[in-house]
């Protein structure tokens, strides 16, 4: 059951095309999540991680590949099938009050989904919203304010609440903290942990934070300009980076609280202690 | 790392954690709900000249509906003993026209006529504008290449000549000088939705709506349209001013409604006898600018409603 | 470089043309639906008989002979159209001494003119007041300019128009009534057709103003020290009328066009009179060319629009596909409607 | 509410630094919002010496960006500077006149904004804002100012810089620009540098560069204060940091007494709240809560509601900023009390 | 003081100028036309006959007599049919060529071909002129009957002379001549440029003045043509016209009491507004019944109004007296025939109101107090209060129901032809203007055909209508089906009408002639299918520095000779 792949990607390569031109997104991935895991995707912007997860989603077609949910290829599904799928999959957007609707109230917000597959009346939809409130912490009290009366890591619960509300069988993350203060950001983090345990939530989670991803994921994905440049599971991948720019990436992270660790070369204070890992030369653009 | 809570988020910022501590006995007061409409209306409530001016909108609906009980005469009622009575006659205050007609009384059911086509030459622009510019921003590609198309080809198109055939096809009435009016005016309002709906496209919560397994249409007409409508209502109130010119323009042109007395028709009769009956025009324009003012002031409220950015700071 | 330029301006051309095909037929169209002809209006209009139809049929024959008498409408169409193509719409019903190129010729370098100088004039009280008011948010002035400026919007142009020949003429003896003689006559058409863009532009030139006075930028050249004015001008300024080139372009069209009142009161010889009495009177090539001859102008202005704006502002020049190809911002979030 | 602090204590300036290059006294801005005054920076004070680091760190909205900005007296028109005084070389900004202040700003003061794409002119090419200002303030004539301002970008790093002189912001990556930002602020050799999280709108890799660009500034006797969000940062480059907690300073410390043993409850929450590398296995204890409404500040020590530690009633009445030792200040009796 | 005698540019005068004497230059506004072609009808063909070009006669300046112009004289034969005009010598053309006889020859011609192109545009073809003139053949040839065109009675048998042949005899013959379409062109530039004769610079004229400068819809400049034969008679200099568009009616006096222009033509309130001036008063000038406001029965699928006694009761109820109070200058129309036609007698031809008479007819048509019939519409193409009155006085005073419909000026002029659907029944309104003489008024204006076709049924007229507008179907063989249906389905009444009028035109004593008319005026006011309304006067206000302005009844008004602008006294 570990090792059952819920969603796989084969090859897929995204080329938005524009008049400006081609912007190859995503080139030639494969990568797979597996029932149960949290799997991890790291990398710069504009290394293709939002395109990826929407790849996975089927909220965008690859160009070439094809991306497989439970076996099937997402490609041949039919609409009405592609929303069925989409019960089972959820995701959480980075920035927390553009994801939700504007002009519906909290609970209004975790109950769509439930509306959208026309599941359960109004009364029972109401329910179980205030029940995922209460879950992701937010005290049902508010349930019938709007996004924007709540500060941001409360809207971030909210539209956890809300993914959550399909029990989906994946749940795409999409830097869902990197919008956040720190402490918000710890609690969100502490969240998803705790609803991971408790639900056996199978994630898909990306962020440019290596740390978080660390914390999170079982598995990690590092992208680099559209390619799968690394994966490999956590430990491994944190402890021994084979690609360089992964390892570029690790150098990178300033430390907090010091040589606590040894993973980081400590940067001594106001010094230049570490080179400064060179930027794949910039483009004028 | 990064922080782009909004400000507004922040100012609401009522500690709502539910991880609060026990500690925080007192609960807060909780806020009433109070959704984006609420709350444009309590800033639409705070700007005095636009409120005023909205009063006054709505006594002029009022005074339109009632303008039979109110007025003292019917509008074609004649004296020819008092033709061309100036103002302060007794028994017709603001004088009478050419036939001994009240103008009083033409004004109060010109009233009618004037917001009749305005609201409604509005209304049909808002419904084509919506319709038009909602499927074109929504769905993209080729669709909206061809509506887009469609909507430059009505822009460049002579307005005036679409009035004369409608006017004429349909004749002289209200509803033809509405339906004129109207589809004169969406052009501009469907490129406003479309540039509004184009924005929130780009919103995350569409993204967020399609990966729910949200349709197309339930996209487009449940949560763009809602967030849509604020700055298009705002156009329509400018719009409002601007149909009701657009029939004095029409009347001028002998192509106002009849025989309904029409601000329009009472201007350009006015225009006629400007110099030789000057109070003919008087009121009728002294009115018809004022209710230009308010709608504009009612237009320029729901702007700073809708969009709070220029309030602060 | 210059294909993507001129690659854009193709396509912009080929999109003008395909909608000048559809004003024309639609324009057509709507002639043919539109009840009464040329020759019955002609009739009455003159104020001559009322009574009898004989002949008007001959006469119509005669007009329609240029286009072939007695062909199908869609006939007419194409032959009308094929001389358009050739600058050549053939003689007004109603102006039968004149071909509608004449016409054109003649009448519009003076509503060019005169819109020219309306705008620019508009321009010249919209822009101080505008950037004043701004500056002066929510003082006094600003309410009292606002105050203003709504009042001359709402003013239909005519009435404004009918009160300054009641002041400057009838009262004050100043001014001659009308005519199109000297630059005296042109103050008060090019004041009247001013007042109502004025406001308007006013009130875009301040909300633009406001709008741009809250960028970071403004704030990081006062941050470098930079005097208040200077910065005003060169930093808020300049991109706050950026925008107001969509405003004034569309204006400027329609001004050039003509317009009725203004030009029937105050006798100029300008396309309005032209245009707007070619839909009243039938008079078929007359309307055909000068919708063409109106949407040409419309759409050509909204290109150079469009071209200025990319001048204006370099990012659209880079945006539009021409100029500068450009990868798209890594951090930019794109809308993802593919499916 | 908290008085202005008194007496100046040492902070940046260590061993014998007397004369601070800039000493921050008690700034308090609040902002006028309808009928509600927000106090949105209440009773700041620190000091900077030349040739050091400062960071003012907290969370969104806790006061920084308003704190800085009311030095540069660039704030918007509902803001009003009601106390406090900052002495730069030893004249109080916020009693020059606004003529005085102009030769000051982008002079003598220069500031580095966050986004680097909204605080560029996206009309103007990089040359006319690179060297208006050299213009404005007499440094000198516009063709010296044009070389200069290539050295400068050369300096920070960017290639080709005759050639990208020429070119708009847009046209420049995220991490290019913010780099030309800085080039820009350096360009008169100011003594201060103010930076509003110049590294958060950029990729981890861009930040190092970034911020060893500020290394070299810092070198050359500039002070610089910085504000982030992130104690990464703070650490890799700062000397000082600044806590700030709804407007007020809550801890002042050098940076790595800071980090290494925060001492208000605020600071603790702080650091236990980031995550590192390597860190795995350490459980994630978040403040709760999230921060106050300015409008409605609960009394006494603003972070009372969120604080594990808090104890009625002592933390109902106002916490003033108390020196703890070498060089430190905390605003929290409990602290004191250890 | 209202007026200052604005030195507005005095040049171009010439020898005007100097010594006292007031520059020559007399200023008007005028309406504006988009053609300047005496046998279009815009109001071009009026200008051109103030003074541009001049015909074989004019009217005198009381406007009861013809007098020679380009005709020195002419003979009349005896059976009142052959009528020989003997052009002047000395009359030339702007450009120094003489006018000569085959000139009005070929440019009736032009006037009766309205379809021939290459005549230089086209003319507008039929207008009552041609049939008031009564020229054999003429109407013929230009429906298209008759093509040989010698079999038209217009010859010039000579360079000065020239014959015109009548179908009957024509006592407003003469009268005739002095319309505008009657007037002559230099054909030869006609043809040779067909597009452009009319602009400044080609046109080439023969009366008294010549077009110097015209820009299209603002004005018009014209100086003396030194060719004209009678140099004397012209004093003016110069004449500059300012072109009024209708739209702009509010301010349209502005230049007059601006002194810009010394002539001005007054609408109804501002006519009043000068009546009561005391000083502007003393300028107002007007030409009596000059127009007749009138309705017009609609052909309707719902036969209400085909019952003369409907008809007759709304025109009983009008209340015409009242009606007139409208405006200045505005008197009962109590006949389609005015008073000032000679022999008028007010007895016969009065309609007397009644308004219980109206409601007895109404009655016993079967509409009790109005009860079943339909509204009553009046469709018209322009606002105009004359008609709300009558809308208002049929509401109060028969208790009908009536309303007003105000069309766009193209519907207007279809649907007054069409069959209404459904209950739509009622009139349509129209003012018309027209020569005053018996002819005219009975014969042509209101025609005995015309009133035939009205008393047609509503299906029959369908009928008609759609044999009327057959191209396919040969001219000649168009005539006899339409006279036809006429024959068999006009009301006995119209073809009555017919009847007397054609005795009345045969008739060569005048008494005797005058009684027809009226007898078949009485006929036809009582059928009702045309209801006059009210007579009205036009109006000008013309400044006292301005000599020698005759005002004419219809149709011309004044001619620019014999003006001259004299100080103030
Ligand atoms: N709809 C789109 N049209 C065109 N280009 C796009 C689109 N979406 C993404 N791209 C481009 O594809 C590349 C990868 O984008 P993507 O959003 O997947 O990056 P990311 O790793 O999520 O970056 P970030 O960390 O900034 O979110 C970028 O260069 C982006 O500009
Ligand atoms: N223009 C303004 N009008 C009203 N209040 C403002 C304005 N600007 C800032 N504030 C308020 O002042 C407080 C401090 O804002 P400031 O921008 O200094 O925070 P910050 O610490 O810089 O936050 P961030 O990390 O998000 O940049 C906030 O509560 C904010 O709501
Ligand atoms: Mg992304
Ligand atoms: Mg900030
Ligand atoms: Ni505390």
């Amino acid at each position: 059951m570990a090792d059952e792949v819920l969603v796989r990607a084969e090859n897929v390569t995204k080329i938005f095309s524009s008049r400006a031109g081609d912007v190859p997104a995503v080139e030639d991935v494969s990568l797979e999540v597996r029932r149960g895991e949290t799997l991890g995707l790291v990398g710069e912007s504009g290394s293709g991680k939002s395109t990826m997860a929407r790849l996975l989603m089927g909220l965008i077609q690859p160009t070439s590949g094809r991306v497989l949910f439970n076996g099937r290829d997402l490609a041949t599904c039919s609409a009405k099938e592609l929303r069925a799928i989409r019960r089972r999959m959820q995701m959480v957007f980075q920035n927390p009050y553009g994801s939700l609707l504007p002009h519906y109230t909290a609970a209004a917000n975790v109950a769509e989904p439930l509306r959208l597959h026309k599941i359960g009346d109004k009364e029972s939809r109401r329910a179980e919203a205030l029940r995922l409130l209460e879950l992701v912490g937010v005290n049902p009290r508010f349930a019938d304010l709007y996004p924007r009366q709540f500060s941001g890591g409360q809207q971030q619960r909210i539209a956890i609440a809300r993914a959550l509300a399909l029990s989906p069988d994946l749940l795409v993350c999409d830097e869902p903290t990197s919008a956040l203060d720190v402490s918000i950001q710890a609690q969100i983090l502490k969240l998803l942990l705790d609803l991971r345990d408790e639900l056996g939530l199978t994630c898909l989670f990306i962020s440019h934070n290596l740390a978080v991803v660390e914390r999170l994921a079982d598995r990690v994905a590092v992208m680099n300009r559209g390619r799968l440049v690394e994966l490999a599971p956590t430990e491994q991948l944190f402890s021994q980076p084979q690609d360089p720019y992964t390892r570029t990436l690790l150098a990178a992270v300033l430390p907090v609280r010091g040589a606590r660790n040894g993973s980081a070369v400590t940067g001594k204070r106001g010094g230049t202690g570490v080179s400064t890992p060179e930027r794949p030369k910039e483009e004028a653009r | 790392m990064g922080t782009t809570a909004t400000s507004e988020s922040l100012a609401a910022g009522v500690d709502t954690g539910a991880l609060a501590e026990p500690d925080q006995a007192g609960q807060p007061e909780l806020p009433r709900p109070r959704g984006q409409w609420a709350r444009a209306w309590d800033r639409f409530r705070a700007n005095r000249l636009a409120f005023a001016s909205l009063i006054f909108a709505g006594l002029l609906v009022v005074v339109a509906v009632f303008a039979p009980l109110i007025a003292p005469y019917h509008y074609s009622e004649t004296d020819y003993n008092a033709r061309l009575a100036p103002i302060g006659t007794e028994g017709h205050l603001l004088g009478t026209d050419l036939l001994g007609r009240d103008i009083a009384s033409r004004l109060l059911y010109g009233l009618r006529t004037a917001l009749t086509v305005a609201f409604g030459a509005e209304l049909t622009a808002l419904v084509l504008a919506l319709v038009v510019g909602l499927v074109a921003g929504y769905r993209g590609g080729r669709v909206e290449q061809v509506l887009m198309g469609f909507t430059d080809v009505m822009y460049a198109f002579p307005s005036y000549l679409f009035a004369v055939v409608l006017v004429t096809v349909l004749g002289r009435g209200l509803f033809s000088l509405i339906l004129a009016i109207g589809i004169a005016s969406w052009v501009t309002q469907a490129r406003l939705v479309r540039a509004q709906v184009l924005t929130l496209k780009q919103r995350e919560y569409v993204e967020a709506a399609r990966a729910m397994g949200a349709r197309g249409t339930t996209i487009a007409v449940r949560y763009i349209l809602p967030n849509a409508i604020g700055p298009i209502l705002v156009t329509t109130s400018f719009g409002i001013p601007a149909a009701i010119a657009a029939e004095a323009g029409l009347a001028l042109l002998g192509l106002g409604v009849q025989p309904i007395p029409s601000w329009g028709a009472m201007i350009t009769d006015g225009m006629r006898y400007l110099l030789a009956a000057p109070h003919m025009m008087v009121f009728p324009a002294l009115l018809f600018a004022l209710t230009l003012l308010a709608f504009t002031w009612v237009g320029d409220g729901l702007r700073d409603a809708f969009d709070p950015s220029g309030e602060q700071r | 470089m210059l294909g993507g330029f001129a690659g854009y301006l193709a396509r912009r051309v080929l999109r003008l043309v395909v909608s000048l095909i559809a004003v024309s037929i639609i324009t057509f169209t709507l002639l043919q639906l539109a009840p009464g002809n040329f020759a019955d209006l002609q009739r009455i209009s003159s104020g001559a008989t009322t009574i009898g139809s004989a002949g008007t049929e001959d006469v119509m024959a005669a007009f329609e002979s240029r286009y072939g008498a007695d062909i199908p409408p869609w006939k007419q169409y194409l032959i009308f159209m094929k001389g358009a193509l050739t600058w050549d719409f053939g003689p007004s019903y109603k102006y039968p001494h004149l071909e509608i190129q004449e016409i054109i010729a003649k009448a519009f370098p003076i509503s060019a003119t005169l819109a020219i100088l309306s705008v620019a004039l508009a321009l010249l009280i919209a822009l101080p007041v505008g950037v004043y008011a701004a500056l002066r948010q929510n003082s006094a002035a600003d309410h009292v300019a606002m105050f203003l400026v709504t009042l001359g919007h709402a003013l239909p142009g005519f009435l404004s128009a009918a009160f300054l020949v009641l002041l400057f003429t009838a009262t004050l003896h100043v001014l001659p009534s009308s005519g199109w003689e000297g630059p005296r006559n042109l103050i008060m058409p090019v004041l009247a057709l001013a007042i109502g863009p004025a406001a308007v532009l006013a009130r875009y030139v301040r909300s633009s103003m406001l709008e741009t006075l809250r960028e970071e930028y403004v704030t990081a050249a006062l941050a470098k020290g930079g005097p208040r004015r200077t910065v005003i001008v060169r930093h808020a300024l300049r991109n706050s009328l950026i925008p107001l080139v969509t405003v004034v372009g569309p204006l400027l069209a329609s001004l050039m066009t003509g317009t009725v009142f203004i030009e029937a009161l105050f006798r100029i010889p300008g396309l309005g009179l032209y245009f707007a009495t070619a839909a009243a009177s039938r008079d078929m090539p007359l309307l055909m060319g000068s919708t063409l001859f109106f949407a040409v102008i419309l759409m050509v202005t909204n290109l150079v629009v469009d071209l200025i704006y990319g001048v204006l502002d370099p990012r659209i020049r880079a945006e539009g596909g021409w100029g500068q190809r450009r990868p798209r911002r890594a951090s930019q979030q794109e809308s993802t409607q593919v499916l | 509410m908290t008085a202005p602090t008194s007496a100046p204590t040492n902070v940046g300036g260590k061993a014998g630094d007397s004369e601070p290059l800039l000493s921050l006294r008690g700034l308090r801005t609040h902002f006028v919002r309808g009928r509600e005054t927000l106090p949105a920076v209440e009773g700041v004070s620190f000091d900077l010496a030349p040739g050091r680091a400062l960071a003012i760190v907290g969370e969104s909205g806790s006061g920084k960006t308003v704190t800085v900005r009311s030095l540069l007296r660039l704030l918007p028109r509902s803001a009003r500077i009601v106390g406090g005084e900052a002495y730069f070389r030893g004249r109080d900004l916020l009693a020059l006149s606004e003529r005085e202040m102009r030769r000051v700003r982008g002079r003598e003061i220069a500031m580095v904004f966050q986004n680097a794409m909204e605080a560029m002119n996206p009309t103007l090419t990089l040359e006319r804002q690179l060297t208006e200002h050299l213009v404005w303030h007499g440094v000198c004539g516009r063709a010296e100012a044009r070389e200069r301002a290539i050295r400068a970008l050369a300096d920070v790093g960017i290639p080709e810089p005759e050639r990208r002189i020429r070119t708009y912001p847009f046209q420049l990556s995220g991490g290019m620009r913010q780099r030309a930002m800085i080039a820009m602020a350096m360009l008169t050799e100011p003594a201060l540098l103010i930076a509003d999280e110049p590294t958060t709108a950029v990729d981890v890799t861009v930040q190092r560069q970034i911020l060893d660009l500020l290394v070299k500034v810092k070198e050359r006797g500039t002070g610089i204060i910085l504000i982030t969000h992130d104690l990464g940062v703070a650490r890799y480059f700062c000397d000082d940091i600044v806590v700030m907690y709804a407007g007020r300073v809550v801890e002042r410390a050098p940076t790595q007494d800071l980090l290494d043993d925060p001492r208000h409850p605020y600071s603790v929450g702080l650091l236990d709240s980031s995550v590192e590398l390597g860190d795995r296995n350490r459980p994630l204890t978040p403040i709760p809560g999230s921060p106050p409404d300015l409008a409605r500040l609960p009394e006494g020590c603003p972070f009372h509601p969120r604080c594990s530690m808090a104890e009625r009633p002592a933390c109902l009445s106002p916490q003033e900023l108390l020196p703890i030792g070498e060089g430190r200040q905390v605003a929290c009796w409990k602290v004191r009390e250890r | 003081s209202l007026f200052e005698n604005s030195g507005t540019e005095p040049s171009g005068g010439g020898g005007g100028g100097g010594d006292g004497k007031p520059a020559q230059v007399l200023r008007l506004g005028f309406p504006n036309f988009p053609v300047l072609d005496p046998q279009v009808i815009t109001n071009g063909m009026w200008l051109a006959l103030r003074g541009i070009l001049e015909g074989l006669v004019q009217q005198s300046p009381d406007g009861s007599e013809v007098i020679p112009a380009v005709a020195e004289s002419w003979t009349v034969s005896d059976d009142g049919l052959t009528y020989t005009f003997k052009l002047r010598q000395n009359a030339k053309w702007s450009n120094g060529d003489p006018v000569v006889a085959s000139d009005f020859e070929r440019t009736l011609k032009r006037l009766f071909t309205p379809s021939q192109a290459s005549a230089g545009g086209t003319t507008l073809g039929a207008n009552s002129y041609q049939a008031a003139t009564g020229i054999k053949g003429a109407e013929e040839f230009l429906a298209g009957t008759l093509t040989d065109w010698s079999q038209v009675g217009v010859k010039a048998t000579g360079d000065y002379e020239l014959v015109f042949t009548l179908e009957n005899p024509n006592p407003g013959f003469l009268f005739g001549l002095t319309h505008p379409s009657m007037l002559p062109l230099h054909m030869d530039t006609v043809e040779a440029n067909p597009k452009d004769w009319q602009n400044p610079d080609k046109f080439v004229s023969n009366g008294p003045f010549k077009v110097e400068s015209w820009t299209q819809n603002s004005s018009i400049v014209l100086v003396p043509n030194e060719h004209y034969w009678d140099k004397e008679a012209v004093h003016l200099d110069r004449i500059e016209i300012d072109l009024q568009e209708s739209v702009a009616t509010g301010t349209a006096t502005v230049p007059y009491e601006n002194g810009e222009v010394d002539v001005i033509s007054l609408a109804d309130a501002d006519a009043l507004r000068f009546m009561k001036d005391p000083e502007l008063s003393k300028h107002v000038r007007s030409i009596p019944t000059y127009s007749i406001h009138y309705l017009a029965k609609l052909r309707s699928e719902n036969p209400a109004l085909d019952d003369v006694r409907v008809r007759r009761a709304l025109s009983l109820a009008i209340g015409r007296e009242t009606l007139a109070k409208i405006g200045p200058g505005l008197r009962p129309g109590v006949s389609l025939v005015v008073d000032d036609v000679k022999g008028w007698d007010a007895q016969q031809l009065t309609i007397r109101e009644d308004i219980d008479e109206a409601k007895r007819l109404l009655a016993e048509a079967g509409y009790p107090d109005g009860k079943g019939l339909p509204p009553v519409r009046i469709l018209a193409g322009t606002q105009s209060p004359v008609i709300e009155g009558v809308v208002d006085a049929w509401k109060k005073n028969l208790g009908i129901q009536a309303s007003l419909d105000v069309v766009e000026a193209g519907v207007y002029v279809e649907r007054r032809w069409q069959v209404q659907k459904g209950d739509y029944i009622g009139f349509y309104y129209g003012t018309f203007a027209g020569l005053h003489t018996w002819p005219v008024m009975v014969g042509v204006l209101w025609s005995p055909k015309d009133v035939q076709k009205l008393s047609l049924p509503a299906d029959v007229w369908a009928r008609y209508q759609q044999i009327e507008q057959d191209t396919k179907l040969e001219p000649a063989e168009k005539t006899r089906q339409l006279d036809a249906i006429l024959e068999q389905h006009a009301s006995p009444e119209s073809k009555r009408l017919a009847e007397l009028v054609e005795q009345a035109s045969a008739e060569r004593d005048e008494q005797r002639q005058t009684e027809l008319f009226i007898e078949a005026a009485k006929l036809r006011d009582e059928q009702a299918l045309f209801v006059p309304l009210l007579w009205g006067d036009a109006m000008f206000a013309v400044r006292p520095t301005v000599k020698g302005l005759n005002l004419r009844a219809a149709p011309e008004f004044f001619y620019f000779k014999g003006i001259s602008i004299e100080g103030e006294a």
